[in-house]
């Protein structure tokens, strides 16, 4: 594991021409999201990054996320990436198995100790250590010792982000997200279920480019790719604001590539990059596919109240709500009617003739 | 608590209390009227009143003598234009029939989101000018109490949220959807405590007015 | 001896607190209009005349008393008990600047009837003991002599005996089996004994049986002014046993406002029972003669006259076309005044404001709102059906140097019977 | 070549649905010819970071038209580079090795850098010729 | 002399005056019972009315003054009756009759109505002692038109 050569003398060793580092630069800059204009910095950065060694701890996650990652359409990106950054640790990726993996580990961290950056996917279940262990050890105290090391730590996918569909109600096995238990590391938050290949492999290139965290929102994601509100960018937009929605997925509207608010799209409540970079190498999108968007990089997306009912429909039932307050109201207010009356009733009772001697303040006599 | 917890309890807890809170505070209103019962009219009567009594629910709503209309065409106008604001942007706005076709079952057509939009600008000024008018009118200065001005408050935030999510100003949106919803949970908690149970019970007093001059012969 | 105490008001208003009053004061959206429609706002510009804020006091008690947010305030010590301080201040707004003529109800955007309310209120008032000292001395000559003004029946059967010359025949009193029985206002007896004149020939004419009882001649009942049902309810069932005890069909109520609200619609409901009589206004008696072709008239007065709509005869009464169908008989030049009928501008001096001294001042500047219309009109003659309003409203034309004289109408009729079968002398 | 690009577009949405993006980057490129031309100054466009409905960027592309050149690049993927109709208006399309669009891009400029030989490149070249000369002679 | 015995004879002789003789016979009516009250008002109208020549504006005047008087005096509603002051009611409505303007006059001839408040006023004043006062006042005024038609 060479790791004092930097990643232009690499690229030069694997026969990768200048112009082929150009080009890698100049989509990388895109995918960063940043403008062509940094290209140039974006080499002399890339010229001379060391190459850091990258330690990846997969928890209670579907995998989801490696195999966006894997299958980033930028695979000579993704190849250099795994080339240049040297991937010590995958449990799904590399061929070793058994004791070897875990020897691998130790040696990676011992050996880079303050320098890799921790790469995690998948939700830490604190509920009962039991569910999620890895040879012996739970996956709460891998992560708290893999992190101490950790130069950075980038929770890949919602479920590390925020805990994603593992913490969704009733959340049995109090799941939680990387930042609810590492609290001294600088966390990048890359959510999305899964996020964006390209966005994945762009916070990566960026931390290895210029080495410091990109600037991110209140969530702890990279505003590069999070600060976006996916509504604002939707091509649909124009529909949104005629008042033309689709009533259900196959009607004239829907054909006609309306807005789908009523079908329970969460785009304006969600921040992604989806609808400017697109999925499957910038095919298309959610929307565009004509499903809404479920709003997969934001916290508790499953408990969203239904990926199908808009967003102006509560998650509690209004009529049930309702109901109970008109039971309680129906009998509170019948008891104070009843008060009411016999207090007025008392009064009538009680009622003292007035005389034309009881006009006056004083006896009259 | 993040934008997104926020956002996702104001449109479930929140809003499940504000509704019980609401339905519960109306129907005590309700009942705490009608229970106190009214008495039998003995007199020889003109009419039953019944009838007068719904055709001043109708009246009501237009002006009923050219002196008064005059004196008080700016709060006719300003009341009639900040309604009919209310109205649109409550019943007439696409989020807002979804909402209700969730927990009645059934919607009706939208205006165009643009035209609600423009509605609201109008509203939220008339409201600015009617309390300007109630700061200054000596009559108003004299009749209004802090109620006056926490129920304008109450009914002023969420037309002014509204506004600002659907346009997403200086706030993400999840906040301001969040803070509109809020405010209109505290509109609807409070809603039973105030000088609002005018919606509803303005239809009992118009009824009684109409109903009591029927009686007499006086049609209004 | 009992006297009036804050607990006894207290006490009464909270025997007033029914379904419309909560229905209102839960309605009132302090939107200052019925201040607009009040003419003792709108001559005084003075706020504290808006009708809505004469009723607070009563508020405050429904509040506290009938609703449970209100208790759970009042528990907390939040809410601001009735005093006698603030009931007597209140006595300038409940009475002297409110003569309940109904015009704010008429207005009011939410429809409360602050009037339904003012007359509950000054249940609570008069219990209370800050009835109005001119009211007080009014109810109790009702009470002992049986007119608010101590007019005692030798009075009423001499200005009687004058009349009988004049007319030249009897006037029928106590007479058992008559069909209608006529019912005087103190002010017509002692100010205006033309209008019994004018009445005998008029009924004379149509050869309809009528008669006065001498044990309840009196219409006026101060009681529904000052506010206290027992009383008002005493001096309805005098006219209630005389009536039966005469066994008449209908009972008129003179050309007085409130007389006639105080036995047609206040009246069953305080004794307890529906009438076995009908109850008419005189003028509703005269236009049944009209219809029935029994009053016939010649004639027409040539100068432009208009006519006052006494607010509890019309708004509050219902009598409303009646007066018209009357005046066109005997005017050609008669027109309507801008706010008429149901709509009219009170004079100012009635629910009891006339009664009460201190009130005398704030009449006058209420009457500057009818002064307005008569200007924008220009008319010869004033016709009104009240004599309370007839007073104020010579008072206040004299007083504004308008030279307009006010003429009651059942005079103005009776001067154009056709003389033809009358027998003189 | 840009037939090839055009199977890209997405399938769904049968009409050209306009965002309205198409007519600011062509103002753009024509602000961006006219500071080339001015102050020699280059412009490069990143078309991935602009939203654009399904078929709006086929008819950028078809309204910029091909010009006289026309190059590719065979480094890490293919790339290619053609001169539009307008004269100093490049496009260049990086993709990868199983021909995955990487990146869009439109140049203003007198010729892409990509095109131009690379010093490194040259050095290396210069490194291998003696090589070259011992094996011919 | 030929107590005229009834009022309709009575009644028809005044109609058959002139205006000026039916305000001059009026005037004395009034002054018959100008005992029943002290307002100076009332002396002027009696002046005035029996002055023929006097002009429209003069007549004017001495009935707004008149009107006052009536306005003056008249019991309040709901007020203490107090009968003596009631008369003076009366007395201040017969001087106002006379001195009425032209075109307020109803049908009703000034006189006749003067002579029938006169005798309310008299009314009034004795209202709870007998009522044969009322009686002498009114053939009191048959003599005083008597003496007006014949001298």
């Amino acid at each position: 594991m060479a790791y004092d050569k930097t990643l232009g003398e690499l690229l030069r060793e694997q026969g990768i021409t200048r112009r082929g580092f150009l080009k890698f630069c100049a989509t990388t800059a895109s995918m960063m999201a940043l403008s062509p204009s940094m290209v140039p910095k974006i080499a002399a950065a890339l010229e001379n990054a060391k190459r850091p060694s990258v330690i990846w701890l997969s928890f209670q996650e579907c995998t989801g996320c490696t195999e966006s990652l894997t299958r980033s359409h930028s695979p000579t990106i993704e190849k250099l990436i795994f080339d240049v950054i040297s991937l010590d640790h995958h449990h799904t990726l590399m061929a070793a198995s058994g004791y070897g993996v875990d020897e691998a580990l130790h040696d990676a961290m011992k050996e880079n100790y303050g320098k890799y950056l921790l790469l995690v996917d998948g939700s830490i279940p604190v509920g009962n250590p039991a569910y999620s262990t890895i040879s012996g050890v739970s996956n709460l105290d891998q992560l708290t010792e893999a992190a101490k090391g950790a130069a950075a730590i980038v929770s890949i996918g919602t479920c590390a982000a925020f805990g994603g569909i593992p913490h969704a109600n009733p959340n049995p096995t109090g799941a939680v997200a990387v930042s609810d238990i590492i609290k001294d590391k600088p966390i990048i938050n890359v959510s999305g279920c899964p996020p964006i290949p390209v966005v994945i492999t762009g916070v990566l290139a960026q931390f290895l480019t210029f080495g410091k965290l990109p600037e991110m929102d209140e969530l702890g994601r990279p505003k590069a790719f999070f600060g976006q509100n996916i509504h604002d960018r939707c091509y649909r937009r124009p529909f949104y604001e005629r008042g033309q929605f689709a009533e259900t997925f196959d009607d004239e509207g829907a054909k006609k590539g309306w807005c789908l608010f009523k079908l329970g799209c969460k785009g304006p409540v969600t921040y992604n990059a989806c609808a400017t970079m697109k999925w499957n190498e910038g095919t298309s999108w959610p929307v565009e596919s004509g499903h809404g968007c479920l709003g997969c990089s934001e916290p508790n997306f499953w408990d969203m109240g239904g990926f199908y009912n808009s967003l102006s429909t509560p998650t509690i039932d209004i009529a049930k709500t309702a109901a109970a307050g008109l039971a309680a109201g129906a009998a509170v207010g019948v008891a104070a009617g009843a008060l009411n009356r016999r207090k007025k009733n008392k009064a009538a009772r009680e009622h003292e003739t007035v005389t034309i001697n009881d006009l006056e303040k004083g006896a009259k006599s | 608590m993040t934008s997104v917890e926020f956002l996702q309890w104001v449109r479930g807890p929140g809003l499940a209390i504000a509704s019980i809170i609401f339905v519960f505070g109306m129907t005590l209103k309700v009942l705490e009227i009608f229970m106190l019962g009214r008495k039998k009219n003995l007199a020889e009567l003109r009419s039953s009143g019944v009838k007068e009594g719904f055709r001043t629910i109708i009246t009501r709503f237009g002006a009923v003598d050219r002196f008064t209309t005059r004196r008080t065409m700016f709060t006719h106008i300003t009341g009639w234009v900040f309604h009919v604001g209310l109205f649109v942007a409550i019943f007439l706005l696409t989020p807002h029939i979804e909402l209700f076709k969730s927990f009645l079952g059934f919607g009706w057509p939208a205006l165009p989101t643009a035209i609600v939009d423009f509605v609201t600008v109008i509203t939220l000024i008339t409201l600015l000018i009617i309390l300007f008018h109630r700061i200054t009118n000596p009559v108003l200065r004299y009749l209004s109490v802090g109620e006056d001005y926490v129920v304008w408050v109450l009914t002023f935030l969420p037309m002014l949220t509204g506004y600002m999510a659907y346009h997403h100003l200086f706030f993400p949106y999840t906040w301001l959807l969040g803070i509109h919803i809020l405010s209109v949970c505290i509109l609807m908690a409070l809603f039973p405590f105030t000088k609002l149970t005018h919606a509803v019970t303005l239809f009992f007093s118009r009824w009684y007015n109409g109903y009591m001059g029927g009686q007499k012969g006086v049609k209004q | 001896m009992s006297e009036a105490t804050l607990e006894r008001g207290i006490k009464a208003l909270k025997e007033q607190i029914d379904a419309p009053v909560a229905s209102f004061f839960s309605s009132c959206v302090h939107c200052g209009m019925c201040a607009e429609a009040c003419l003792f706002y709108t001559e005084t510009g003075n706020p504290k005349y808006t009708p809505i804020s004469k009723v607070e006091p009563m508020r405050r008690l429904w509040e506290q008393e009938f609703t449970l947010i209100g208790r759970i305030k009042k528990l907390l010590g939040l809410s601001k008990k009735i005093t006698d301080e603030e009931l007597s201040e209140w006595q300038e707004l409940v009475y002297n600047s409110c003569s309940m003529c109904g015009r704010c109800t008429m207005v009011c955007p939410v429809g409360n009837d602050i009037t339904y309310m003012i007359r509950k209120f000054r249940e609570g008032m008069s219990a209370a003991g800050h009835a109005p000292e001119g009211l007080i001395g009014a109810t109790t000559r009702a009470i002992q002599i049986g007119s608010p003004m101590g007019v005692k029946f030798p009075a009423l059967k001499a200005q009687a005996g004058h009349v009988e010359k004049e007319v030249g025949f009897e006037i029928p009193f106590d007479k058992v089996g008559a069909e209608y029985m006529l019912l005087m206002s103190s002010m017509e007896i002692m100010n205006y004994p033309e209008y019994l004149g004018a009445v005998a020939r008029i009924f004379h004419q149509a050869g309809k049986s009528w008669t006065i009882s001498s044990e309840a001649f009196e219409a006026t009942n101060s009681g529904i002014q000052i506010g206290t049902s027992d009383l008002a309810r005493e001096l309805v069932n005098r006219i209630v046993e005389a009536a039966e005890k005469l066994k008449v069909k209908t009972v008129i109520s003179p050309e007085c406002g409130h007389a006639y609200t105080a036995i047609r619609w206040e009246g069953p409901n305080l004794v307890g029972h529906p009438f076995s009589f009908r109850v008419r206004h005189i003028l509703e008696v005269l236009d049944e003669f009209r219809k029935d072709g029994l009053l016939r008239t010649e004639g027409f007065e040539e100068d432009k006259m208009t006519f006052h709509d006494p607010c509890q005869l019309v708004r509050r009464g219902g009598v409303i076309e009646q007066p018209r169908n009357l005046l066109n008989m005997v005017a050609k030049n008669f027109v309507e005044m801008d706010d008429h009928g149901k709509m009219n501008w009170c004079c100012g001096a009635g629910g009891g404001v006339s009664a009460n001294e201190d009130a005398h001042e704030l009449k006058l500047t209420a009457f500057k709102r009818k002064k307005a219309q008569l200007d924008e009109l220009h008319v010869d003659t004033l016709v009104t059906a009240c004599a309370n309003c007839r007073i104020q409203l010579e008072e206040g034309l004299e007083v504004n140097d308008m030279d307009i004289p006010v003429v009651g109408l059942t005079e103005m009729l009776a001067e154009h019977l056709v003389e033809t079968d009358s027998k003189q002398g | 070549m840009l037939e090839h690009m055009a199977t890209d577009s997405n399938a769904c949405g049968e009409g050209d649905i306009f965002t309205g993006n198409v007519a600011p980057i062509l103002n753009e490129i024509r602000h961006a010819l006219q500071r080339l031309l001015d102050e020699d100054q280059t412009t490069t466009i990143d078309l991935r970071g602009i939203p654009m409905g399904p078929g709006e960027e086929q008819h950028l592309e078809s309204l910029l038209g091909t010009g006289e050149v026309t190059a590719t690049i065979d480094a890490m993927g293919l790339s290619t580079v053609i001169e539009t109709s307008l004269a100093g208006v490049w496009l260049v399309v990086h993709r990868n090795d199983n021909d995955d669009i990487l990146g869009k891009f439109i140049e203003i400029t007198r010729n892409p850098t990509i095109l131009e030989s690379q010093t490194e490149d040259m050095h290396s070249a210069l490194e291998r010729l003696p090589g070259i000369l011992a094996d011919y002679s | 002399m030929t107590g005229t015995a009834n009022d309709s004879e009575f009644r028809k002789q005044l109609d058959d005056l002139s205006l000026a003789q039916q305000r001059a016979v009026g005037a004395r009516f009034v002054h018959s019972v100008k005992d029943l009250t002290d307002d100076a008002r009332i002396d002027v109208a009696i002046k005035v009315a029996q002055d023929s020549e006097a002009n429209n504006d003069e007549i004017h005047s001495a009935f707004k003054s008149a009107r006052s008087a009536v306005l003056d005096c008249y019991t309040r509603c709901g007020a203490d009756a107090d009968w003596a002051t009631q008369a003076s009611y009366f007395v201040a409505r017969a001087a106002s009759d006379v001195v009425m303007p032209e075109k307020e006059i109803s049908n009703n001839n000034p006189a006749w109505q003067a002579a029938m408040h006169s005798r309310m006023a008299r009314t009034c004043a004795v209202i709870d002692t007998d009522t044969t006062e009322e009686q002498q006042e009114t053939e009191q005024q048959h003599r005083i038109l008597d003496h007006f038609l014949n001298d």
